[in-house]
């Protein structure tokens, strides 16, 4: 318990560098907004609940099964992908108006957006690495990973695929994120009262994670229709 | 049901259980003192928080009653006295009361009938006696904690002096089921305890004392409260009957509003606490200057065809006791010493009433909680039944698991052991028997810890001797070398010579 | 003299309360509710609740004897009872027979045994298999009976009903005059055609809805029997108020803001409270101590977070009824509430630090 | 046309990336890995070599590098294993690591002839004696790693489990109620 507390305070100094990114974010395409605010947080909440990444489109699996059995670990990983997400729906979404839909190149849109996810994921390793060690040796392989997470190439492409603007593809970035770290907190919270459990031997271990996470997929079908 | 209304009317109460009492059938009659005086009495040399006493006497002296056995050792540690008057026939080791039975140093005395006291000088105004005087009075009286804990009073009276507590606060609560034998102390020798508290006010230098008493033992606070009447420095409050209101850290923080910091001992908050029955005894040390030699121990239970509480010589075997009561020996079927929400399960009656019996109770097998275990189905009885606020069934699950440090990070430390969580458990789960295991292994780890590290500093200190041996050898052989090469050169000279 | 050669610690004594004890009372709680809907649904709904019931206890039995554990006494304590009676209260009355052992199947070998048994679990059985039924099998779930008292004309005699349980309401002639839609349901349709409230409720009287007179599941019509059964629970100290009151509480609230604000396009929170499915919800099944947080604070967050996801799921979502998802969706939460909200340790501050009440010496001196 | 401008933004893409990176990495350099230093600290260090290591702290590189298990020093028992695990972040089953049966040598008196041989041989000088006299073991010291019982010739150096006194006597752990999955 102590420990955690002040990992919460640790969450909290993350939180508030990603809203100042986020507002700085805001403040220079302000004048590009045509949607109402409320537009946005619809938004937000469908990508996060409705068509959960994880859940609902079943995207970035590997590390929602792989880190999900400490809740700090999933956290500190849930952080770090929303931080690439984030990253990677803005650059991607400039790589596809300023590069590719100009010179007509779009049959290299995958191309050029794994070179600049991987980029980003690098970025945040070095990031991961200088501020908190323990995070950084915890995470291990799963930190340049992210690369390799279909949620962070999946969002990029579903971005151009909706034709949503530079705010939406934000939004739906960050949406997308939120929602991937919030099943991963839930599901780390699951999977570290099941590890105190004397579950059967046929089914202790990774069966009975997959078992809890197709129940919480069950659940989360209860938010369908939410939001078009 | 948790009676809501004291929730209430107290917002500081937080937790504990509502036992039923089964105080009737002891609490209204008087203390006994006819009990026969034994033939053997076991009077083990640790019977108090500390190291143990060392020996001044030898197999075969002739002791009176009160007389020193063994004088008290370093910091924490107390003396001990002869129960009676008789000869000393062994020093050795017999089982002691303890949930194991293991052996224990004891002095062995048979008494000789007479039950002669050492002749003592009675002084008249232990007033004008300084502070330092009291208290070394009581630790030369071998006065320990009678509420159970046995830590000796004369260590926390110099403890209350020094930091200058400004409360001492007078437990009377007794909030165990069964245990009567405060209720009569304070019913009985009212008088004596309260000059026992103006001794320690005085010993401690301070100026006031609270004596906390359950709202159950209505007698109890009216003869208290007539015996304090001419002393208003001395306050006497009713507290709402709830196990553990006798936690001294509960009743702190009833009676004074502060919270003892975690860790920490209650003289922080400027308050020291003794039980009534203490009290008592350095009353009858300070004026008669007679040492701790006997205590009121309740008998009760089922199988107690006469349950009473009794004053009864230290170092009496209980099955003398229970011989005295008449106690259904096939129907007993769990003998504890205590009460028996907090006492130890003794294996067999063969071992001696200490200084900190304040009960022995002969429970059959419908008082005894079932012991038939189920799942634990997270009813989180036992959250709300816990008065330290931790969280019983979550430590449990991770001891199970073998996690004993992910349990301290809960608050395994702040566990106090008082049993409301495994006696409200629906599943009869012996979560204290987890924490005490949990807190043993801990322990265990911990010398295992100090043992290799003083291991590593001895093996390291060979390496360096033979380090240095073998250097010096080298230099021996060297020197040898050298002297020899030197002589043959020597040789070689003169034979050119020749 | 023996005692006892191994050494027992804690407390010798005890509340001789046990588990079958906290059981049973639970059951006795929701009997009165079920005993009104089997009144209501007649034969069928009888035929259907046996069904279940049997193969709740079968299942259980099974699994235990696989497990090589004996079943006898995990039977006796009646956990799978109240698990597969609280499966069959959220039924339709006249589904077939094997929604109801496959709802059974669901909440005890999915829901419970494949975790390790009682305590283990991390959702609530009945929950889960009231889901997985309703989304595999979307009609059977869907189908509500009218109300037809039992030895009222149009209620199906003894044989009638054999066949509904067990060959379907097809095997009826006039079977679908016998049902229709739910009040929530019928709401939802009626939005979809742009119908708005005040007209669609006109003939639809809350109080009836309230008694239980209303076409619902086989235990969950009545909304003051149930609510009767939890209050005594509460009475009995079985459980907590916490949790019902703050669900009932959250729902109220945003239902009566909401309705005030466009009382054509959000339902009143009369209507709201007057489904018995909201009454269970927050009564037996959010209430379950396995899948509930353990602290009282813990409790209240559960409610409130089932109570705003009930009401989102009503008003927005595609499911009319929204309390299965909403109490698996805070199960799944329960772990990480315990884990942030736990109680304040005597002598600690709410971070775990010791305290710093040490009292300086000088303030002793005044 | 398409492969020119295709190549060419692509490849300005790639070194405007590269050199970004180049940048940050210069910021956020960071020395040696600080984990083994800590992973080294909690290990006993009596350079036993029972984990097949040449000693602790080549035990400790190996851990952190993930090549050993945190359940490889014997002597660390079941705490030093939770403590590594807790460190790396690794998932480790703890029942099947037994803590160390406690043995401690024992000089029965009437059969040793004080041949020398045995104190000369322990590490932690556990063993007193002078030649001819009886030796004697402080239980204390005593390491129980058995080199003295090898060498002594009138076997009277045995080895004996730890006897529990009042002190040192532990609750056992509760048995687990066999109501819940024992499987």
């Amino acid at each position: 318990m102590v420990h955690n507390r002040t990992f919460f305070s640790h969450i909290a100094y993350r939180i508030t560098a990603f809203v100042n990114l986020a507002c700085l974010m805001l403040y220079c395409v302000k004048n590009s907004l045509e949607k109402t605010v409320s537009e946005y947080l619809l938004l937000l909440l469908g990508t996060a609940l409705v068509n959960n990444v994880v859940l609902v489109k079943f995207l970035g699996l590997c590390p929602f099964m792989g880190v999900s059995n400490k809740l700090d670990t999933a956290l500190g990983m849930g952080m770090a992908t929303t931080f690439v997400l984030t990253l990677a729906a803005i650059a991607s979404w400039m790589i596809e108006h300023f590069i590719l839909a100009p010179f007509h190149i779009e049959f290299l849109r995958i191309l050029a957006f794994i070179l600049v996810i991987a980029a980003v994921v690098q970025f945040t390793e070095m990031v991961v690495h200088k501020t908190s060690p323990v995070l950084y040796q915890i995470l291990g392989i799963f930190l340049p990973l992210i690369t390799t997470n279909c949620a962070v190439l999946g969002v990029a492409l579903l971005n151009v695929q909706a034709q949503y603007g530079f705010m939406q593809s934000m939004i739906f970035g960050f949406g997308s994120a939120v929602g991937f770290t919030l099943v991963m907190v839930l599901f780390a919270g699951l999977r570290e009262r099941l590890a105190l459990m004397s579950v059967p031997a046929l089914f202790a271990g990774t069966p009975i994670a997959f078992i809890t996470a197709g129940i919480l997929s069950l659940a989360f079908m209860g938010f369908a229709g939410l939001y078009k | 049901m948790l009676n809501l209304s004291s929730l209430f009317k107290g917002p500081r109460i937080r937790g504990g259980v509502h036992a039923e009492e089964h105080k009737a059938d002891t609490s209204c009659k008087p203390i006994a003192v006819d009990f026969p005086l034994p033939k053997k009495l076991y009077i083990p040399l640790q019977q108090h928080v500390g190291k143990a006493a060392e020996p001044v006497v030898r197999v075969g002296d002739h002791v009176l009653k009160g007389q020193l056995l063994a004088h008290s050792q370093g910091m924490v540690s107390a003396p001990v006295h002869a129960s009676s008057s008789g000869v000393i026939v062994d020093i050795n080791d017999y089982p002691a009361p303890h949930p194991s039975a293991l052996p224990i140093r004891t002095v062995v005395v048979e008494t000789d009938g007479k039950d002669q006291w050492i002749e003592y000088s009675s002084i008249d105004d232990p007033f004008q006696l300084a502070p330092e005087e009291i208290s070394l009075r009581v630790g030369a009286a071998g006065i320990v904690g009678l509420g159970g804990a046995a830590f000796p009073s004369a260590v926390k009276l110099n403890l209350g002096r020094e930091s200058k507590i400004h409360t001492l606060l007078i437990n009377g609560g007794e909030c165990e089921p069964y245990l009567t034998c405060d209720d009569r102390l304070m019913q009985e020798r009212a008088l004596g305890i309260i000059d026992g508290i103006r001794l320690m006010l005085h010993g401690m230098e301070t100026e006031q004392a609270i004596i906390g008493i359950e709202d159950n033992k209505p007698e109890a606070y009216a003869a208290m409260l007539d015996a304090a009447g001419p002393y208003p420095f001395i306050k006497v409050q009713q507290v709402p009957t709830r196990y553990p209101m006798g936690w001294d850290r509960q009743l702190i923080r009833y009676l004074t509003g502060r919270e003892v910091p975690a860790g920490g001992r209650s003289a922080d908050v400027g308050v020291i606490m003794h039980n009534v029955g203490t009290a008592y005894s350095v009353h009858r040390a300070i004026r008669f200057s007679q040492p701790l030699v006997s205590r009121v121990v309740t008998v009760s239970g089922g199988a107690v065809a006469l349950p009473m509480n009794i004053e009864v010589p230290i170092g009496t075997l209980i099955s003398e006791l229970f011989a005295f009561c008449r106690v259904n020996q096939a129907a007993t079927k769990r003998i504890v010493m205590g009460g028996p929400m907090m006492g130890d399960a003794l294996p067999h009656s063969r071992l001696p009433v200490v200084k900190a019996s304040s009960g022995i109770l002969a429970l059959t097998q419908e008082e005894i909680r079932n012991t038939t275990q189920q799942p634990c189905i997270r009813c989180a009885q036992c959250v709300s039944a816990c008065p330290a606020g931790l969280l019983p069934l979550d430590m449990a699950n991770r001891i199970r698991n073998n996690q004993l440090d992910a349990a301290v990070d809960i608050g395994l430390r702040d566990c106090i052991s008082c049993g409301s969580c495994s006696y409200v458990c629906p599943s009869n789960i012996p979560l204290v028997q987890y924490f005490k295991y949990a807190t043993g292994e801990l322990a265990a780890r911990q010398q295992a810890q100090h043992k290799s590290e003083h291991t590593k500093r001895l093996m390291d200190e060979r390496n360096e001797r033979m380090a240095r041996i073998k250097k010096l050898q080298q230099e021996e052989e060297q020197a040898r070398l050298a002297a020899k090469a030197e002589r043959e050169r020597l040789q070689t000279e003169q034979g050119t010579l020749a | 003299m023996i005692a006892s050669r191994k050494p027992s610690s804690g407390a010798h004594i005890g509340t001789n309360t046990s588990v079958q004890h906290i059981m049973w009372r639970v059951i006795l709680a929701i009997s009165p509710a079920t005993a009104f809907g089997l009144f209501c649904f007649g034969w069928p709904a009888l035929n259907l609740f046996i069904v279940t019931l049997l193969s709740a206890v079968l299942f259980e039995a099974f699994c235990l004897r696989l497990a090589g554990r004996i079943a006898k006494p995990a039977i006796m304590d009646g956990s799978a009872l109240l698990t597969g009676w609280l499966v069959a209260m959220t039924l339709p009355p006249w589904a077939p027979w094997w929604i109801g052992v496959a709802g059974a199947g669901i909440a005890i070998i999915l829901g419970k045994q494949v975790y390790g048994g009682l305590g283990q679990n991390l959702f609530n059985p009945a929950m889960l298999a009231r889901i997985a039924l309703l989304i595999s099998f979307p009609i059977e779930m869907t189908t509500w009976p009218n109300v037809a008292p039992a030895f009222s004309a149009q209620a199906p005699d003894f044989i009638e009903s054999w066949s509904i349980t067990f060959s379907g309401l097809g095997s009826i002639a006039s079977a679908d005059a016998m049902t229709g839609a739910t009040t929530l349901g019928y709401i939802k349709t009626e939005f979809s055609q742009q119908h708005w409230l005040p007209d669609i409720l006109a003939n639809h009287s809350i109080f009836l809805n309230f008694l239980g007179w209303t076409r619902g599941s086989l235990g969950e019509t009545s909304a003051l029997l149930l609510g009767l059964g939890g209050v005594w629970l509460i009475r009995q100290g079985v459980i907590k108020w916490h949790i019902p009151v703050s669900l009932l509480l959250t729902v109220t609230l945003l239902s009566s803001v909401f309705h005030l604000l466009d009382s054509q396009h959000y339902i009143s929170p009369l209507v709201h409270l007057s489904s018995g499915a909201l009454m269970c919800a927050a009564f037996f099944i959010a209430t379950d101590y396995v899948t509930s947080p353990n602290t009282p604070a813990g409790q209240l967050v559960f409610g409130a977070g089932c109570g705003l996801l009930i009401f989102v799921i009503r008003t927005w979502g595609t499911y009319p009824e929204g309390a299965g998802f909403a109490v698996l969706l805070m199960n799944a939460a329960t772990p990480l509430i315990d884990h942030y909200i736990r109680p304040r340790i005597y002598g600690r501050n709410r971070n775990g630090k010791p305290l710093e009440q040490k009292i300086t010496v000088q303030e002793r001196e005044q | 046309m398409y492969i020119l401008t295709a190549i060419v933004s692509l490849t300005t893409l790639g070194l405007v990336l590269g050199l970004l990176l180049g940048i940050a990495a210069r910021y956020l350099k960071v020395e040696s890995n600080p984990i083994v230093d800590e992973l080294e600290a909690l290990m006993p260090g009596s350079q036993c070599g029972q984990c097949g290591y040449p000693g602790c702290r080549p035990a400790a590189e190996a851990l952190a590098a993930g090549e050993a298990p945190p359940t490889l020093c014997p002597p660390g028992g079941s705490s030093l294993a939770e403590q590594l695990a807790k460190l790396l972040g690794v998932e480790i089953d703890l029942n099947d690591v037994q803590d160390p049966e406690l043995l401690v040598a024992r000089v029965s008196e009437d059969t040793c002839i004080g041949c020398t041989r045995c104190f000369k041989l322990c590490p932690t000088d556990a063993i007193v004696g002078a030649p001819k006299q009886i030796h004697a073991v402080i239980a204390d010291a005593c390491i129980g790693c058995k080199k003295c019982v090898a060498v002594c010739p009138t076997e009277c150096l045995q080895m004996h489990p730890v006897e529990v006194t009042l002190r040192s006597w532990r609750w056992p752990k509760p048995a687990v109620a066999e109501g819940a999955a024992t499987c």
